[in-house]
């Protein structure tokens, strides 16, 4: 078991000629991810590493039983693209494209919200399900199989916890990266609720960030849940009202302060690390182990 | 993006929102003319700082020439490190109450919020949360007049200010979506002698949006030199007080490092997020770019996932080679192709390291070396 | 029992300020409807007929139960107003008013079919569950309660049917005003399938005409109905390409004739009366009685 | 409301869908200047009727004068009942393909529809059913460039189309919205060396809509004058063949009332749907109206609802004191203030039915004597 993709997961790669389409649907085939089909506008009918390319998603879907797609579609694209998969029925979305303007981002969760589509991103590493399935951009090695959900706003910083978590022995049953942009699809908590159904998943690593107050409300939620929560939060050093890097890092209005989020979380009952290798550590006492 | 008020000002005229008679000037030619056909005079410094009333960046002259020597004054002045761009001369209102309303977007809810209060001109943080009206959008619906009525009832305006609010509202949000705006905000929005007029006009264009802006829209430049050539490669680069340069690839990574130096008693230069999968040429560049700060040593944490680490020390060994590392350089260099990357850097004389604390406590060791 | 509108149905009026909407809460409250508030941007505080006017929908709706709202709002304004009722919360709204601009009835029925709003109009009469409850703009006197449920696409001439049901002494369950605009809320089958679960009614008439395929595609439900239907159709002598009175009036494509119509709800089961004046003996016999 | 090519050619311009080169004509001066500029010409009748080429509407000249002389021809040309209201000179396209594309609303799914098919130039209706792809429309989407790309292939257009129809087709749906049109329909849509360029324009706008109208919009009326004199007092009156003049409150209830004319044996005038809520004076103009159509006799059906019977009686009165009725008139009278109604019109020593059935046979057999 996993969450959001698994064994059965058909996938499909907006994009696949691009670049980082092409490249990482080498490293998802890798992976043993199931990757049916190509989508490019007018470059149907060639191949991808095996995959054929279709000019449109309609098209995809009358050849392959697809349920998500991860899109690369340079960002001016991204709206056009994520309602073409959305308006041929896909269900799950993961996009990995940056700088996808703010309010087409409005404009797509809006239209996800009303045909309960599970989005995924943007400015995501995506999505694995550790020997299962990949969608997604992060390294194929760092991953194995496990009791450990992770969910993180950062790309690499997860990959920096994975890793570590892989090298203590600490397998994970899916990690979830929700995308660094202001709005984006699935929150903290979401995920997390997923992960507290999951039988496979014994424990959930939050990694998150200061800045908005994703991590503040997932706190409410953490309280219900009846698994247990490590938590690893960046920013403790920042200078406020200076972006760093993402949207989401600004500190703004004394909200989203990295004290106001280790409060929160502490208080429902999540353990914090101070640094990113007592993660593993917090998840071994965790399971009891 | 943030717009100078004058810029703000122009779209909102533009797109029908009321605001007093004004003209943005570079330099005091003409102001005296423009002054004289103002029954009453303001003329404000355009600065993107904030508190510029309380640092003299507003003045109210009697006259013309008055205005001609207070524009003079102004353009020569600096508020909050930063030199006032030009000023705006305007009619003075008549105000009879000041309201506050802005539209942006709430990332949590992934919907556009209305904040609106009754109490406005004043710090809207400084307003008490019962005094705040805040109603999300729905963008399958936008904002018809009936939302700006609710809200207005809600501020408690009267009948005669409610239809006028709401009509404002409907522009306020029709601008926001037609200029991919991250921030709208009208404080004070003045009710002058039955009228609503933005007195001030704060506009922040979503910077992503930036493909789709028409030709006419301003640009307006908040980043030093420097910042601006690392944006120019691709990287976020933002410039702190410390002594520890600092590069990672990844926000969340390079924000990790930062603590982890604070952690061990350093004080970070700068935080740079050289991004994923970036080759040589940009990482040498991003190298160059914090050389430039000077810092007393320079600690890099790559975990090569799309990045690839034999392209990170083909970088480091270029700069070495071209214009020289003066500083310690400590490496940590984990991922894909980690063994020849650490090759390389072995061949240059330089070593990485594999663990973050290991690497971090070494650059704050040197540095405090260096201070001595 | 009835459709849509019952005893326990709390309405507000929307402009029930105007003259119309002034006049027809007269004549709804004289009925016996529940009529509970009124709405009238800067007219709240005052009363229409002993009912409270509000400024917002949402400020009428902390103060009442409503469940129903019913608009007379000119043309240009009926959009917002519309909207403003949905997103209150209110699942039911019935549309006076006529002249409605076609794009914005598409934004009103996409948005009511995302929040599951029935629908019912614009350009209509209303609807009336006789002894219970009254939407509408239709004469007081010439409804009864009984076994009949009337739908109709024109206002007056479904006058004339109910009027001669009634002097016929057969009484109505609910009598439905589709409207008269291209696009209208509820369709012909969709008041059908309510009338086929109510179990008030017993036989139903379809008062349809000349114009789009609504009765053709009505006729596709009625072969499924367990109940008879009993149809009359206008426009058997219109020449073809006139448009006469509303949109839905025209000939086109040679689809939606008064030929095409007849056949298709004949073949379905129903049967077509000739004349207005014959609906109710069909009734009668459908009725068994 | 209907607007004529040039004008629809005008906003597909603004709106950045391609078309030919062309300029409207009301008189022949300047046509020869402006032909001289085109490397090859068509003229082309501006006229509200189907099938203007077969009515020899459109002419291909070979020259600036002989645009000229055609100009002048068509301008003096009557097409189906309608003067030529102007001439648009056109580039005569080299036509390589000619497709269809249309946007319209499909009442019974509630949703804008997109219709189109490789097989355009011809009447779509005789186009088969299996060549003719149909979208529907959902408001909250609109039309983003994937919607084209799927359409274009489901027509069979080539990867080079693909992409120019896929624009176009976003620029049609964005003028459908803006314009509040009823339809957009480009037919052909032509393929000219590579391009896609709209070689016909017919757009209707939804005359409900009027009170958004920019103000440049032009006007186009098809209706007679004493169907726009119903107009001006909200009356829908349509002039029919026949012989009976129809007056009834409701577009229903005025079509079954010459449904049972017809039933009868007898011929309508007219339809004359007054409303509901006519007061006295729009009764009385009505009437007015119909008399000028020189019926043999007139019927008129009012079930009075929110119409009120001695209104209506009143008109009656009043038009019959004033300009006199000089045709049998036949009424059926029941309803709201029935009672006041029929003793009004016994002052006026008329009488009223009580059914339908009734007053339109009466009406038929005085129409038959009359006749005689």
């Amino acid at each position: 078991m996993a969450i959001i993709i698994d064994t059965k997961s058909v996938i499909l790669v907006q994009g696949i000629t691009g670049k980082q389409g092409n490249f990482h649907t080498s490293q998802m085939l890798a992976y043993g991810a199931r990757v049916a089909a190509g989508v490019s506008p007018g470059k149907g009918g060639q191949e991808v590493h095996g995959v054929p390319v279709f000019d449109t998603v309609a098209q995809a879907m009358e050849q392959y039983p697809i349920t998500a797609s991860i899109i690369f579609i340079p960002a001016p694209g991204v709206k056009d693209a994520a309602f073409e998969a959305m308006s041929a029925g896909i269900k799950t979305l993961v996009i990995i494209t940056e700088h996808v303007p703010l309010h087409d981002e409005l404009d797509i969760m809006a239209y996800a919200e009303k045909h309960q589509v599970t989005i995924i991103g943007p400015n995501t590493f995506g999505i694995i399900s550790p020997g299962q399935s990949k969608m997604g951009i992060m390294p194929n090695s760092i991953y194995t199989p496990g009791p450990v959900g992770v969910v993180a706003r950062s790309g690499t910083l997860s990959y920096e916890i994975a890793n570590n978590l892989t090298l203590s022995g600490l397998g994970q049953s899916t990690v979830v990266g929700l995308g660094g942009d202001r709005v984006v699809g699935l929150s903290f908590t979401e995920v997390l609720a997923k992960f507290e159904q999951d039988p496979t998943t014994k424990v959930v690593v939050l990694v998150g960030e200061i800045g908005g107050n994703a991590e503040e409300e997932a706190s409410l939620y953490i309280k219900e849940m009846t698994k247990p929560v490590v938590a690893f939060l960046a920013g403790s050093s920042a200078p406020p009202g200076k972006r760093m890097g993402h949207a989401g890092a600004i500190i703004e209005r004394g909200k989203g302060t990295f004290q106001s989020k280790v409060a929160a979380l502490t208080l429902a009952g999540a353990k914090v690390a101070a640094l990113p290798w007592e993660v593993a550590e917090l998840v071994r006492e965790a399971l009891g182990e | 993006m943030k717009l100078y008020e004058y810029m703000g000002k122009d779209i909102f005229r533009r797109e029908g929102i009321p605001v007093p008679r004004g003209q943005a000037f570079f330099n005091s030619a003409g102001v005296a003319d423009f002054a004289a056909s103002l029954p009453a005079i303001v003329v404000k410094s355009q600065v993107l700082a904030g508190g510029r009333g309380k640092a003299g960046g507003i003045k109210f002259p009697a006259s013309a020439t008055e205005t001609e020597v207070a524009a003079q004054e102004l353009l020569a002045t600096v508020i909050r490190d930063l030199p006032v761009h030009a000023v705006l001369v305007e009619e003075k209102l008549k105000i009879d109450r000041e309201y506050y309303v802005a539209i942006t977007v709430d990332g949590g809810k992934r919907k556009p919020l209305v904040i609106a209060s009754a109490q406005g001109g004043v710090d809207i943080e400084e307003v008490a949360e019962e005094h705040i009206v805040k109603f999300h959008v729905d963008v399958h619906a936008g904002i018809q007049p009936h939302f700006g009525r609710e809200v207005a009832r809600r501020m408690g305006l009267p009948a005669a200010e409610s239809k006028q609010f709401s009509e404002l509202l409907v522009k306020m949000y029709n601008l926001f979506r037609k200029y991919d705006a991250e921030l709208v905000e009208i404080n004070p929005l003045v009710l002058s002698s039955g009228k609503l007029i933005a007195a001030d006009a704060k506009l922040t264009i979503d910077d992503e949006a930036a493909f789709r802006y028409p030709e006419w829209l301003p640009s307006v430049e908040e980043r030093t030199e420097r910042e601006l050539k690392a944006a120019a490669i691709g990287i976020s680069f933002v410039e702190l007080d410390g002594e520890i340069g600092v590069m990672a690839n990844g926000a969340g990574i390079t924000m990790a490092t930062l603590d982890i130096i604070n952690h061990f008693g350093g004080s970070p230069r700068n935080f740079m997020d050289a991004g994923g999968g970036a080759g040589t040429e940009a990482t040498a560049k991003a190298l160059e770019i914090l050389l430039s700060t000077k810092p007393k040593t320079i600690v890099v944490n790559i975990f090569g996932g799309i990045t690839r680490c034999d392209d990170v020390a083909r970088a480091f060994a270029q700069v070495k080679e071209t214009i020289g590392i003066p500083v310690p350089l400590v490496i940590r260099l984990v991922g894909t192709n980690e063994e020849a990357g650490v090759e390389i850097l072995r061949q240059q004389g330089m070593s990485a390291y594999r663990s973050i604390d290991e690497a971090v406590a070494k650059a704050v060791e040197l540095a405090a070396k260096e201070a001595v």
